[in-house]
């Protein structure tokens, strides 16, 4: 048998696991303009976060913060991570990896704030 | 039979023409990869959330220390960094190699103009006596000392993977001047992107973090 | 009779209970199967059972309701572990390495050697003046650690007059299993003369301080012997002289 | 290319590419080659800890000094800990026999990133001796306990940092693995294998990678930020800078205990695989088992404050902790009374590996029974901390995990060597090792609940009768593994020549030769059926001979697969 039939086989058995995604997969060509608003967006959310701190608000000041940050964190997720192009189950993947990462907070500080 | 392998493995390959490549595969591993360095950080994330609820006054007097000035321009910076990482897959996919060349190049000089602010910052600190078991810390309460200890741990850790990602992005420009990275096949590219972002949203939440909330 | 004793008692019963019939429902079963059905007994298996829904639900919903009755009978005990009566009497309780220090109300101390009337609710602040330790009366059914930099609390209530075991639960170093002491539970009007005698107690004759008659045949002599010369430098010496220690909490940051 | 053709007709054993010799082992890519050299490392390293571990034994046969020093006492108690979590529970299943046996078992030929899995065994090896080293160097090796709480860890002056180092290592080296994992299973499945027709091992192989991927860092930080202490003195867990010991215990458990499931899941997923075999029978429940694995991976994220309910955690922690815990039992169970049923109406060829899977559902279920003890809040205060603690997690850790370990290694071993044991020999050895273990491990139980503290050096006289029991029990249970071990060893050497499916198995692996030629396959089989169907073919291993296109015969499936 020869190298070629190997390889060949082995993306028979790839292929088979996912299909024809390669042309989809890689098919998203984002406009340069489309991540120039992007990077605007978020150094507009900079220029917030730091006028917000600016002005003394309280305990919302770090819950606006947070906010922003995690507003900021989507566009990068979403748009320069291409997660908005990206097969569902990667979605999947970081949902379950935020959700995890979320209860652990939850169940610390059920400790903390009950002292 | 290592060769045998190396021909086998998709993600792993050369990237010959012939060899069949599982882009989605690495794809999926890089992710996992960015789930654990996530992890990483979230363990200090969560200590410094579980201090700041402790000391709120101490971490308070602490961050009004900080120079939020030097800190805004390295976000700025960062921010800047990864859209010149995102441009750079876009003109990889359009075949523009020289744009993403130059892109890449940016992103560089956008991550050592980072760790040169980042240099400053510190050799003030520790200059001031603000450094693990300083003199300035003796006199600092409790909530204070713990705040530049983290200070210290997350912001330098946050510069070990500047560092890893300037690396990594070095490597993937190499492999671009040598065409093993093509419009078909910028897998690594795009996992070296991936590693950027992280490393500037884990700096999107360190900066209010550290040097906002006073 | 004293409540958490019991209460701590009859849980683990109830779950030890459920659990011996629930290994022994499974292990018999197994064992019965397994001869049952041998090759030799059964050699052709039957090929349609492949699942059932019916035991599937059954054996997700009785053990479901079985745990939540653990849970609750341990939640019992806790409760009452954690309702610290409003009048009982306090001592602190200081963890060292490796002895046992307490201080009465009356600012009296005494080492390894606690005192304290019959018939009484005592409730104890559990502090630490180096590193972890846990303040465990197992005749009590009740422990609690001993943390830097934090007080901890813990009560129980003094039924029989004797002398109970008082151990270190949690790893502290080298002498971590020598870091022991004794209840001595005694009747209200000794306890009164002991903890009025205004000489504080020697660490070492502590254990044979009281006058008073104590029934039953401890061997306080155990502790005194293990007690060892130990050379303390060795685990805490230099590690501890290089980091500073911060004059404004020692051990009071607690809220 | 000749090569290609000679790789399918030798074993993965003899095969000799560019490198010969050692090297054809120190630099290998084969899943199967980085298998066994695991196996390597994890025996020698599992050695030493079990040989630890007696010497405690022997330590505990009289009050007072025995054979050792408290100082050296309280190392051997910590590096037994670490070196059975780290170095030997935690890698043992999935890196050895899921190295080995995942890719076979999905149809793949291997791996999907081989280098990256070498890699990692580089990585176990450098945290291997990074734990060695410490007991040589400087002040002596660490004495904190697998716990490494702070701030004794802080303190001490032992050699911590090396310790806390080797762990941090070895915690990166689980990662990788556990990472290349998730990748196989959703890349690398053969034509037809569809989620629910993966073997059962394979179901808990995956809900184990998740665990190491998500839970490993936490500990990486935790352990790191121990050596950051000691190095420069950052305060961020040191009571004395206002750091708060507590908050340590939650990051330490954070990993730890979803560690224990990353310890017990590929034992389950064995237990799937050695019953149907045996029953010559379908599963009993199989979705039931294959979907209780992730739900124990999941609850097992929400549990670890059941460490600490004597720390100081707030009342309310406590009470949620504790309800959470009891919910992981629900899952297990399920596992469990499905075992049991497979049994029924089945026709039972009686050998050794299931005789060890009898062995430990009777052992973990007296472990996992005990474990809802210690999650009962009144009664894990009187016992935490106590040998009820040190008996139940070695029925659940050594008498799960460590009794499955044993059973595959009995299962696979003709597969992986090509060889056969003596069949009545390993049950003779499975007995004494039954026996030997409940003596030594039970009346810890006795102890525990009498009130007598674990990492004690010394104890009152009380208790002396039952730790002469106990450490009788180890004596019986050393001869148990060593008369095992021997047997297998033997067989090695001597044994006759294994068939290629001598147990009657249904899975991939058994379709293919043992031992397994390098690529495991000449062709990519095509799965047309669930793994443990007995009285039909499931699986095509030539498709090209009947004519079937790979590519696109089974487009259908292979949507569904694509996920
Ligand atoms: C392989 C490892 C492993 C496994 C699988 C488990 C499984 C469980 N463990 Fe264990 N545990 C450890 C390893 C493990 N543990 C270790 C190493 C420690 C000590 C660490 C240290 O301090 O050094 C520890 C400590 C530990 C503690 C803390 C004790 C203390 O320090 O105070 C607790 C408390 O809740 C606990 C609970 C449980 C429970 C509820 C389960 C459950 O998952 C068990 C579920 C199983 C069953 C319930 C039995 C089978 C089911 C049936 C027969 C039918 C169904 C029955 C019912 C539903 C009632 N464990
Ligand atoms: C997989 C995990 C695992 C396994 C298999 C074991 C196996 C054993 N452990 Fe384990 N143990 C732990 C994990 C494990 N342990 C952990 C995590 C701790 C907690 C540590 C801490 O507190 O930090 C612990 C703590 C611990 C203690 C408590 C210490 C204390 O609190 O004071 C004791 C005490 O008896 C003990 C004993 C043993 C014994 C006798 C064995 C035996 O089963 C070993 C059996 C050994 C053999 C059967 C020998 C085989 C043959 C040879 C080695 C060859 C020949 C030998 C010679 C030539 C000498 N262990
Ligand atoms: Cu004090 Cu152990
Ligand atoms: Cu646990």
């Amino acid at each position: 048998m020869s190298e070629q039939t190997q390889t060949g086989e082995l993306a028979a058995q790839a292929h088979a696991a996912h299909g024809d995604e390669h042309a989809q997969g890689h098919g998203h060509n984002v406009s340069y303009g489309t991540y120039f608003l992007v990077w605007l967006g978020l150094v507009a959310l900079t220029a917030v976060t730091v006028t917000i701190a600016g002005i003394h608000l309280g305990s919302l000041t770090l819950i606006t913060a947070m906010l922003i940050a995690a507003v900021k964190t989507t566009l990068v997720g979403y748009h320069f991570m291409h997660l908005k192009y990206d097969n569902v189950i990667i979605k999947v993947f970081v949902l379950v990896c935020l959700v995890i990462f979320l209860t652990f907070w939850i169940l610390t500080f059920s400790d903390l704030s009950f002292r | 039979m290592t060769e045998h392998s190396e021909v086998m493995h998709q993600g792993e390959s050369h990237g010959g023409a012939h060899v069949h490549r599982d882009d989605e595969g690495s794809k999926m591993a890089m992710w996992l990869f960015l789930f654990t360095e996530l992890l990483l950080f979230g363990g200090l994330f969560l200590l410094y959330g579980a201090y700041r609820f402790e000391y709120a006054d101490g971490f308070k007097v602490a961050a009004a220390d900080m120079n939020s000035f030097i800190g805004a321009v390295n976000t700025i910076i960062l921010l800047t960094s990864s859209l010149s990482v995102a441009l750079s897959i876009a003109a990889m996919q359009r075949s523009q190699k020289k744009l993403a060349l130059g892109m890449l190049w940016f992103t560089i000089l956008c991550g050592i103009a980072f760790l040169i602010n980042k240099y400053f910052e510190w050799s003030h600190e520790i200059h001031n006596g603000i450094y693990p078991g300083g003199p300035a810390l003796e006199n600092m309460s409790n909530g204070e000392v713990l705040y530049f200890g983290l200070y210290y741990v997350m912001t330098g850790l946050h510069g070990l993977h500047v560092i890893i990602g300037l690396i990594f992005i070095s490597v993937i420009m190499v492999f671009i001047s040598r065409d093993k990275i093509t419009s078909t096949n910028f897998q690594k590219l795009e996992n070296a992107g991936l590693y950027w972002h992280l490393v500037d949203v884990i700096w999107i939440f360190l900066f209010p973090l550290f040097y906002l909330l006073h | 009779m004293n409540p958490i004793v019991e209460l701590v008692d009859n849980s683990f019963i109830f779950i030890v209970a459920i659990s011996v019939l629930l290994l022994l429902g499974v292990t018999v079963a197994m064992i019965y199967f397994v001869f049952r059905y041998s090759e030799k007994n059964n050699p052709k298996p039957d090929q349609s059972i492949t699942g059932s829904t019916t035991l599937e639900i059954l054996w997700t919903v009785i053990p479901l309701i079985l745990v939540l009755a653990m849970f609750f009978y341990g939640y019992e005990g806790f409760k009452e572990m954690r309702n610290i009566p409003p009048n009982a009497m306090l001592v602190k309780v200081t963890g060292k390495m490796w002895f046992w220090h307490f201080e009465y109300d009356n600012k009296k101390t005494s080492d390894t050697l606690l005192v304290l009337p019959q018939g009484k609710d005592v409730r104890f602040e559990l502090m630490s003046a180096d590193v972890n330790h846990s303040f465990y009366v197992p005749a009590f059914r009740v422990k609690e650690d001993c943390i830097p930099g934090r007080t901890n609390h813990m009560w129980f209530h003094t039924t029989n007059i004797g002398e109970f075991d008082i151990e270190c639960a949690e790893y502290c170093g080298m002498n971590h299993s020598y870091m022991l002491g004794k209840v001595r539970v005694v009747p209200e009007k000794e306890y009164l003369e002991w903890v009025n005698r205004v000489d504080t107690v020697k660490k070492t004759d502590s254990l044979t301080a009281p006058t008073g008659t104590v029934p039953g045949t401890v061997k306080t002599d155990s502790i005194k012997t293990t007690q060892p010369k130990v050379d303390t430098t060795k685990t805490t010496g230099n590690k501890k002289d290089t980091l500073k220690v911060n004059p404004k909490d020692s051990l009071k940051k607690n809220k | 290319m000749a090569n290609g053709s000679l790789a399918n007709e030798v074993s993965y054993l003899e095969y000799q590419g560019k490198h010969k010799g050692i090297m054809g082992w120190l630099l290998s890519v084969d899943h199967k080659r980085i298998g066994l050299m695991y196996l390597m490392g994890i025996m020698i390293f599992f050695f030493v800890a079990m040989t630890l571990g007696v010497m405690m034994r022997l330590e505990m046969l009289t009050p007072g000094e025995t054979i050792m020093k408290p100082q050296t006492y309280n190392s051997v108690f910590t590096l037994h800990g670490v070196i059975m979590v780290f170095l030997f529970i935690i890698p043992a299943i999935p890196a050895v026999f899921g190295n080995f046996m995942l890719p076979i078992q999905i149809g793949a030929k291997d791996v999907a990133f081989p280098r990256l899995n070498l890699f990692s065994w580089y990585l176990y090896m450098v945290g291997a001796i990074l734990a060695i080293v410490s007991l040589f160097i400087g002040d002596g090796p660490a004495d904190t306990g697998w716990t490494f709480y702070v701030p004794y860890s802080i303190r001490s002056a032992q050699n911590v940092s090396i310790t806390t180092m080797a762990a941090f290592v070895l915690g990166f080296s689980s990662i990788v693995t556990g990472l290349n994992f998730v990748v196989t299973i959703h890349r690398l499945r053969a034509p037809g294998m569809t989620w629910f027709r993966m073997p059962l091992f394979v179901w808990g192989l995956y809900a184990t990678s998740w665990i190491q991927v998500l839970a490993t860092p936490v500990i990486g930080i935790t352990l790191a930020l121990i050596m950051l202490e000691r190095f420069m003195g950052v305060g961020v867990f040191d009571p004395a800078l206002g750091g708060d010991p507590i908050l340590y215990q939650h990051l330490f458990w954070i990993y730890s205990h979803p560690a224990v499931y990353i310890m017990i899941l590929p034992a389950m997923g064995v237990v799937s695989e050695i019953l149907p075999t045996f029953s010559r029978k379908d599963i009993f429940g199989y979705k039931q088992i294959a979907i209780s694995s992730l739900g124990i991976a999941l609850i097992g994220y929400l549990v670890w404050g059941h460490h600490m309910f004597v720390s100081g955690m707030s009342d309310t922690s406590r009470i949620v902790f504790s309800l959470l815990t009891f919910l992981v039992a629900i899952p297990t169970g399920v596992k469990i009374f499905n075992w049991v049923a497979t049994l029924y109406k089945a026709s039972i060829k009686f050998s050794a590996p299931l005789y060890y899977v009898l062995g430990f559902i009777f052992i973990f279920s007296i472990g996992g029974l005990t474990g809802l003890v210690l999650g009962a809040l009144a009664t894990d205060i009187h016992v935490t901390d106590t040998y009820f603690v040190v008996a139940h997690f070695h029925y659940v850790m050594f008498g799960g995990m460590g009794i499955m370990f044993f059973a595959t290694m009995h299962y696979w071993f003709p597969k992986v060597f090509g060889k056969m044991y003596n069949e009545k020999l390993a049950i003779v050895a499975c007995t004494v090792i039954i026996i030997g273990f409940n003596t030594l491990y039970f009346p810890m139980f006795i102890m525990g609940y009498m009130g007598m503290p674990r990492r004690y050096y010394d104890y009152l006289p009380q208790f002396q009768g039952w730790h002469i029991l106990s450490t009788v029990g180890s004596w019986i249970l050393v001869s148990g593994i060593v008369f095992m071990f021997g047997n297998l060893f033997y067989a090695l050497l001597k044994g006759p020549k294994a068939s290629m499916n001598p147990w009657g198995g249904t899975t991939l692996e058994w379709k293919v030769p043992s031992p397994p030629p390098l690529e495991n396959f000449d062709e990519i089989p095509i799965v047309t059926g669930g793994p443990y169907v007995h009285d039909k073919a499931t699986y095509i291993m030539y498709p090209s001979k009947e004519g079937i296109n790979a590519n696109g015969g089974v487009k259908t499936v292979n949507q569904e697969a694509a996920l």
